[in-house]
């Protein structure tokens, strides 16, 4: 148990675990309504489109790329798949409008994974391009007109929560079905990084292509996966968005993509990849949506409000790195308790 | 016919719906009276993007330039060029450009503040707690608005208290969402929002909604038929009020042929178009009385 | 292998090679550095396709690029830059080969750990097997390194220098290893600059000059001599360096009751002008923490510095490069080297003041300084414009020493300076430091190999938990009594 | 590039004009500054997002000086501001190894969010007529802008490549582990590097302030991912240790040729994104098949 307990301490997950609780107290010390079981419902309510999107970057994080293109890949599917639905005048049910927006997210990851897994372009710069790209041929030639009623079926799936309780005040506490595609996607992405050859491989180019192509892994066709697999979670993301919001706007999502990567990156995952975990992404994305819809909660007037979630995104990084300073520093002077390597006589 | 011109309206962002309905003003007039009025505006709706445009159409040449502002403060300079370059200026929403040759506005904007206000006290039975949201806290006619609203009822609406300053929806629908809720936590007893951008009421109202408070939280504001109207319809938004943007378009495009045609505007003018049938000028500002209230009742005469 | 041919641009890095390995069967590929043996093997591992020739593996022809069929066809290879993944724990870095070769699916987690555990005990090392990679010492590396290679049962295991950063007992245990392995049929090709291995472990020898092979045949057939000249093409004795007469003077450098906690402690130290002093130890003795430490790159918890006879703590690298100290890195990839730059910048990047005045740089000053200094230092190389990660190891770590030699350092700390560097490298790198000596420069040299520490120090400093355990006179010392002594203060 | 000039030359021979150019002229020095002011934050293997943010403050700190009759303090107090900021960043990132990209993310907001407590939202305007006259000013047919971006592209270019510094930046960015035991000055080198970018932003942001005439805390937000991607365009490495000006002003011509080429051909303004998406990719594609041309013909002709 203690030693479970001081893993926790020392892992990039628990000490971001840490920064959020501090937080939080922080919070709920400022404005005690921060606690209260409707304010944490609609903090992860708030959570969900950035949480699907965060588990995306997450797996790109792993391999060592980068992706900035995934909130285009997410507007597009969340556009394009509303006005396929009312042009086509189509009403197919829930599951299938979600498989045709992953479809749509999938083959513009297509795109992607092309230009980095086959030219070996880097993927930075492939994602910034296929950013504009994306926005750019949806605006031009999906559409910019924004429907405000969107598709029955959505409307439907929309209103039914996973959990809904009622106050004495009359007011209702609800979370949407969507939750459920958040917490599919983190669950489906922990089995795959976790448990399967694939992605012990994500993990593997993260630490080292070369390693990775010298014992016979096709690098190529992996990353291609990887970025199909990752357009798919952003176009999942596009179409639960539209039916949180209600809306198919094609501006929306967009401009976003830096607030997900610092979610997850603060969640432990590393620019330079090879690490970061479902589980530490989650707790990023969460503590960056605490910080996004809480300052009004506590009481930091509009025009401070800027300067606050700034000061308080440095804060949520910085912390975590003076922990793991603190926490090395322990470390070493612990260290003479046992050695770590040790030569035993020869067989 | 008289001499063909080529007059290019400039928007604050493509695409979005209300500049849409504006463009359909555009091509109107342009059939009506065979002028070369076409439309132009930015991808994002960022001040320095909008300069850019204007800095091309000038070395372009084109007759005239009418422009809805992002930031009306930032475009004088490029403006003065214009007028520089012997090319007429209308701007619309901008009454305190200086750089133009006239400036149309669709009513004043204290006016409509005070309008949205009384709207928004008549939901709420005149008493009660309420917010307001402007689209950016750097938008000047949102704060206009907000700010008459605000005046109004501390004249006239003692009952109704204004909770915490003005919120910003950065124009984005679910950052209105996520602020509303906030706004719901913070303050149990809220009774009505008032709402600046065209999308922040539907944002408000879905928050409302989804707090299973749709009877006791009224939402008043700025939007269009098209965005507001599922609430409109489920009575979370009791009212919008808003000027056709296309008729606004009209207007400003008749007035820079006028102007290139060397004619002058007169104050109490009739241009022909519903809400500018007797403006008033005052300096280069012409100012109509357009603004259109829509609610239950009559929203199915809307198509935009 | 047959009539291998491979260039990288203008560079032919292998010409006509011929390469042949029977079952059971241990070949030494030897040579200098950068004559082309790594690159062999990427060609016999289908990392890289040759430019011509055949390369045939348990009589089938292997085509172009496909190191996953090699690997599943039962060669395994141990890269000299040990191609490990950092951020994975050990355990998965020693199964990850084998269950990509066996195209699995899953992650079969006990399974894993069981194999990990049992491939470890069968070279004799323990190792937490849920540590990352990159948090372990050098040595731990390689010894991952080996225990993934031999986790796949492979019938051909290709060993480029397995043995650089390992001390003398896990290198027996290695070679004991590869001589059992060899009972059961299966084949090496064994790289190594150390000649004694060579001849401890190896049944034949190929040795690759110039990309060409220069000499081959029964391991009987060479004496150490004939091995090294057929390498280098020039005659290297062997014997100790010229010790200098003059006793050195004051202390240049002294340390008193130095400590960092869990790295060394108590340490006692002097370091004179014109002396070299090597400190030799088992992993993980402390050796690398106090050179650092002594660099300024970590601070001391206790204990004294003094330079010069005045006491001094430094607060960073620059504090310590301002009173005349260097120090060469023990990873000269990752710590020592910008890889992509040019060799012109990595030897000036520390002297860059030398050639600015006002911060402005005088560019062609810089230049003629690095050509001088690649004569100097005998570095191969086409221009000192081309990224100097086109250099091998042996001429990168001359880039390295040649980089602080333009500072003419007081005392220069090297961290295992010859790792992977060639006999006739290694010998005029051990010349450089002599010459260094003559010119009153001090010199500490950390190192695991017992030869190099009697080949050329004053002194030799015996570390071990931390402490220096034993200070021995160079000039009396043999290499079994050190060893000895390593072995024993470490138990 | 000159293929992009005459294709929309093409397509509208007006195009090819003084006035075109001079338009051009005026639009490119705000956003090319800013790029540079990217470059060598990105050459040491970091970024500074902050760059727009840090422009609009000196520019609003400026507009503030001006406007209150402290003339003579705007100048160094805006450059003094740029600085700071620079500062603040290098603060972050050198000496509490915040990664650059979550740093100056959050000061970005910080930097942007001091401008609307500063300003309460609005613009501000009012300046003296001289500035905007100066900034607007073309002397001999040059650009004050254009001057200012042309001086600071080639001392940019000169430190990077003739100062220790520069070189250091460049080797920091290829290999920090390496860095440090050559002993480059780690942080003191990233406190230059953030500062000398800080005061790129801040002569942004004085060239801004004069294009505008006014100060507004929210202008060209549209610009922080362009100048990254300009920079990318250009050739830099984004994990650091190479880039060059000149690449950085090639990306700048070109995209500037794009984006007022579409204008001038009244194309939609989203089909400005797509093409400079567009354009990233094949530029990117022709580099890594260009090489491998280059290299097989290298091979062909060696084993000839
Ligand atoms: N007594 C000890 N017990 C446990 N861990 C130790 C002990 N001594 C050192 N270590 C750990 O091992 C590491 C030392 O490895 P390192 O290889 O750098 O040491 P070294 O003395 O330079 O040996 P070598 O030069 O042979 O690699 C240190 O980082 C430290 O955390
Ligand atoms: N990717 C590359 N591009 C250009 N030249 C290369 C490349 N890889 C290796 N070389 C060159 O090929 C030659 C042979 O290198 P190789 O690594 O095979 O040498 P080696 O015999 O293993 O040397 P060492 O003993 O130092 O490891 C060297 O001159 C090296 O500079
Ligand atoms: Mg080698
Ligand atoms: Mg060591």
């Amino acid at each position: 148990m203690r030693r479970l307990l001081s893993r926790l301490a020392t892992s990039p997950q628990g000490i971001m675990l840490a920064t959020g609780i501090v937080l939080a107290v922080l919070f709920s010390v400022a404005n005690p309504v921060f606690l209260s079981a409707p304010n944490i419902v609609d903090l992860l309510r708030n959570a969900i489109v950035t949480g699907i999107f965060a588990i995306g970057v997450l797996i790109v994080l792993a391999s060592g790329g980068i992706d900035v293109s995934f909130t285009a890949i997410g507007a597009f599917a969340l556009y394009a798949t509303t006005k396929l639905l009312i042009v086509s005048g189509i009403h197919p049910p829930m599951l299938a409008i979600f498989a045709i927006g992953i479809a749509i997210g999938v083959a513009l990851g297509f795109v992607n994974g092309l230009l980095i897994g086959l030219l070996g372009l880097p993927t930075l710069i492939v994602t910034l391009a296929t950013l504009s790209l994306f926005r750019g041929a949806l605006l031009t030639f999906v559409g910019t007109l924004y429907y405000g009623t969107i598709p029955a079926e959505m409307v439907a799936y929309s209103r039914q929560p996973l959990l809904a309780f009622h106050l004495a005040s009359g007011r209702v506490v609800q979370l949407p079905l969507a939750f459920g595609n958040f917490v599919l996607v983190a669950g489906f992405a922990a089995l795959i990084l976790g448990s399967t050859m694939f992605g012990r491989k994500i993990y593997a180019l993260g630490g080292s292509e070369e390693a990775a192509a010298r014992i016979g892994i096709d690098v190529r066709r992996v990353k291609l996966a990887i970025f199909m697999l990752v357009g798919g979670i952003a176009g999942l993301a596009g179409v639960t968005h539209v039916t949180l919001m209600r809306i198919a706007n094609p501006f929306d999502l967009v401009g976003s993509e830096l607030n997900v990567i610092a979610a997850v990156v603060l969640g432990g995952a590393r620019i330079t990849g090879g690490h970061g975990t479902v589980s530490g992404t989650i707790i990023g994305v969460l503590v960056i949506t605490m910080i996004n819809s809480s300052l009004l909660l506590i009481g930091v007037p509009t025009y401070w409000q800027r300067l606050v979630v700034g000061g308080l995104i440095l804060f949520g990084t910085g912390l975590p790195i003076a922990i793991e300073r603190f926490n090395l520093h322990r470390a070493r002077l612990r260290a003479a308790a046992g050695p770590t390597v040790t030569v035993q006589a020869p067989v | 016919q008289t001499k063909k011109y080529t007059i290019t309206t400039v928007v604050k962002i493509a695409g979005v719906a209300w500049f849409n309905r504006m463009e359909q003003g555009v091509a109107l007039f342009a059939k009506d009276t065979g002028q070369n009025a076409t439309q132009v505006g930015p991808a994002s709706a960022d001040a320095a993007l909008q300069n850019q445009i204007v800095e091309d159409l000038i070395a372009k040449k084109v007759d005239a330039i009418t422009v809805v502002p992002n930031s009306p403060e930032s475009m004088e300079p490029v403006l003065k060029k214009a007028l520089d370059s012997k090319i007429v200026v209308v701007g619309h929403e901008g009454s305190n450009l200086e750089n133009v040759t006239y400036d149309v506005e669709a009513f004043d904007n204290a006016a409509f503040g005070a309008h949205l206000m009384d709207n928004l006290a008549k939901a709420m039975g005149e008493e009660g707690e309420y917010a307001v949201f402007v689209g950016h806290l750097t938008a000047k006619t949102h704060n206009q608005w907000v700010d008459a609203a605000i005046a109004r009822q501390k004249d006239k609406y003692p009952k109704m208290k204004l909770v915490a300053d003005k919120q910003e929806s950065l124009e984005d629908q679910q950052v209105a969402y996520t602020k509303t809720k906030e706004l719901l936590q913070a303050h149990p007893n809220l009774k009505g929002i008032q709402g600046s951008a065209s999308t922040d009421v539907a944002g408000a109202a879905l928050a409302v909604e989804d707090a299973g408070l749709g009877s006791q939280v009224n939402v008043v504001g700025t939007s269009l038929p098209s965005i507001a109207g599922p609430y409109i319809t489920s009575g979370t938004i009791k009212a919008i009020s808003f000027w056709d943007p296309a008729k606004a378009a009209y207007v400003v495009d008749k007035v820079a042929v006028m102007a290139l045609e060397g004619k002058k505007v007169e104050d109490g003018m009739n241009f022909g178009q519903e809400g500018y049938e007797k403006v008033t000028l005052k300096g280069h500002v012409i100012t109509g009385q357009a603004w259109v209230d829509c609610t239950k009742d009559n929203l199915s005469t809307f198509n935009f | 292998m047959r009539g291998i041919f491979k260039s990288y641009g203008p560079a032919r890095v292998l010409q006509d090679v011929d390469f042949l390995l029977g079952p059971g069967e241990v070949r030494c590929l030897a040579g200098e550095n950068g004559s082309g043996k790594s690159t062999l093997i990427k060609i016999l591992s289908g990392v890289v396709a040759a430019d011509s020739g055949t390369v045939s593996l348990f009589g089938r022809p292997v085509a172009g690029t496909d190191p996953a069929g090699v690997i599943a066809a039962g060669l395994s290879v141990i890269y000299q830059d040990f191609s490990l993944f950092p951020n994975l724990t050990v355990g998965e870095n020693i199964t990850f080969l084998r269950a990509a070769a066996h195209r699995d699916r899953l992650v079969h987690r006990l399974r894993r750990r069981r194999l990990a555990a049992e491939t470890l005990d069968r070279i004799g090392v323990k190792l937490d097997l849920d540590e990352p990679v990159e948090t372990l010492p050098v040595a731990a590396k390689q010894l991952v390194a080996i225990a993934r290679a031999l986790a796949n049962d492979a019938r051909i295991v290709v060993m480029d220098e397995p043995t650089t950063a390992l001390t003398r007992n896990e290198v027996d245990n290695l070679l004991r290893l590869v001589a059992a392995l060899k009972q059961e049929g299966v084949s090496f090709v064994f790289v190594s600059h150390k000649i004694e291995e060579v001849f401890t472990v190896c049944d034949t020898v190929t040795v690759i000059r110039d990309g060409k092979v220069a000499a081959s045949g029964a391991a009987s057939d060479f004496t150490p001599a004939a091995l090294v000249t057929a390498m280098t093409g020039r005659d290297i004795a062997s014997q100790r360096l010229p010790r200098d007469a003059t006793a050195p003077g004051r202390p240049f450098l002294s340390a008193r009751g130095l400590t960092r906690i869990g790295e060394y402690r108590d340490v006692d130290l002097d370091l004179h002008a014109g002396e070299i002093v090597s400190i030799v130890g088992l992993l993980g003795s402390g050796r690398t923490e106090l050179a650092l430490s002594l660099f300024g790159d970590t601070r001391p918890d206790g204990g004294t510095l003094v330079l010069d006879g005045r006491p001094l703590s430094f607060g960073s690298v620059r504090d310590a490069m301002a009173v005349g100290i260097a120090y060469v890195p023990e990873d000269r990839l990752s710590e020592g080297l910008f890889l992509d730059q040019s060799i012109n910048d990595n030897i000036t990047v520390s002297s860059l003041g030398r050639d600015s005045r006002l911060g402005w740089l005088n560019v062609a000053a810089g230049a003629r300084r690095a050509k001088a200094a690649v004569e100097r230092l005998r570095i191969r190389l086409q221009t000192v414009a081309a990224p100097v990660v086109q250099l091998s190891g042996g001429n990168q770590q001359r880039v390295v020493l040649a980089r602080w030699m333009e500072r003419e350092p007081r005392l220069i700390i090297l961290n295992s300076p010859t790792v992977g560097v060639d006999v006739g490298s290694k010998r005029d790198i051990h010349e450089l430091l002599v010459a260094l000596r003559a010119k009153g420069t001090a010199v500490l040299v950390v190192t695991d190999d017992i030869g190099e520490a009697l080949a050329i120090s004053d002194r030799i400093l015996v570390m071990a938990g931390g402490r220096i355990t034993a200070s021995l006179a160079g000039d009396c010392a043999t290499e079994h009594e050190i060893a000895a002594r390593v072995a024993k203060d470490a138990a | 590039m000159v293929l992009v000039f005459a294709g929309i030359g093409l397509g509208n021979p007006s195009f090819v004009s003084g006035a075109s150019l001079s338009s051009m002229a005026f639009q490119f020095p705000e956003f090319g500054l800013l790029a540079l002011a990217i470059l060598p934050t990105m050459l040491s293997g970091g970024i500074d997002l902050s760059v727009v943010s840090i422009a609009n403050l000196t520019s609003i700190v400026a507009a503030l000086l001006l406007k209150s009759g402290h003339e003579g303090l705007a100048l160094p107090l805006a450059l003094g501001a740029g600085a700071a900021c620079g500062v603040l960043n290098g603060v972050l990132i050198g000496y509490l190894r915040l990664p650059a990209i979550l740093a100056t993310l959050g000061t970005m907001q910080v930097i942007g969010g001091l401008g609307i407590v500063v300003t309460g939202g609005p613009a501000v305007t009012g300046l003296p007529d001289w500035y905007a006259a100066t900034v607007n000013a073309a002397p001999g047919g040059i650009p004050v802008p254009l001057t200012v971006f042309a001086v600071v592209l080639v001392a940019l270019g000169v430190l990077l490549r003739f100062s220790s510094t520069g070189v250091q930046a460049r080797l920091y960015g290829a290999n920090p582990i390496a860095a440090r035991f050559a002993g480059i000055p780690e942080r003191r080198l990233i406190m230059t590097i953030y500062v000398a970018s800080g005061i790129i932003s801040a002569l942004a942001g004085l060239v801004i302030l004069g294009h505008a005439n006014s100060a507004y805390a929210d202008y060209g937000t549209s610009y922080v991912l362009l100048v990254v991607l300009i920079n990318i365009l250009a050739g830099v490495n984004p994990a650091g240790g190479s880039g060059t000006v000149s690449g950085v002003l090639l990306a700048v011509l070109l995209l500037q040729f794009i984006s007022s080429g579409l204008n001038f051909l009244s194309f939609s303004a989203f089909l400005r994104d797509l093409f400079f998406g567009l354009l990233l990719v094949i530029v990117m594609s022709l580099r890594v098949l260009g090489g491998q041309f280059r290299l097989a013909a290298w091979l062909a002709r060696r084993s000839a």
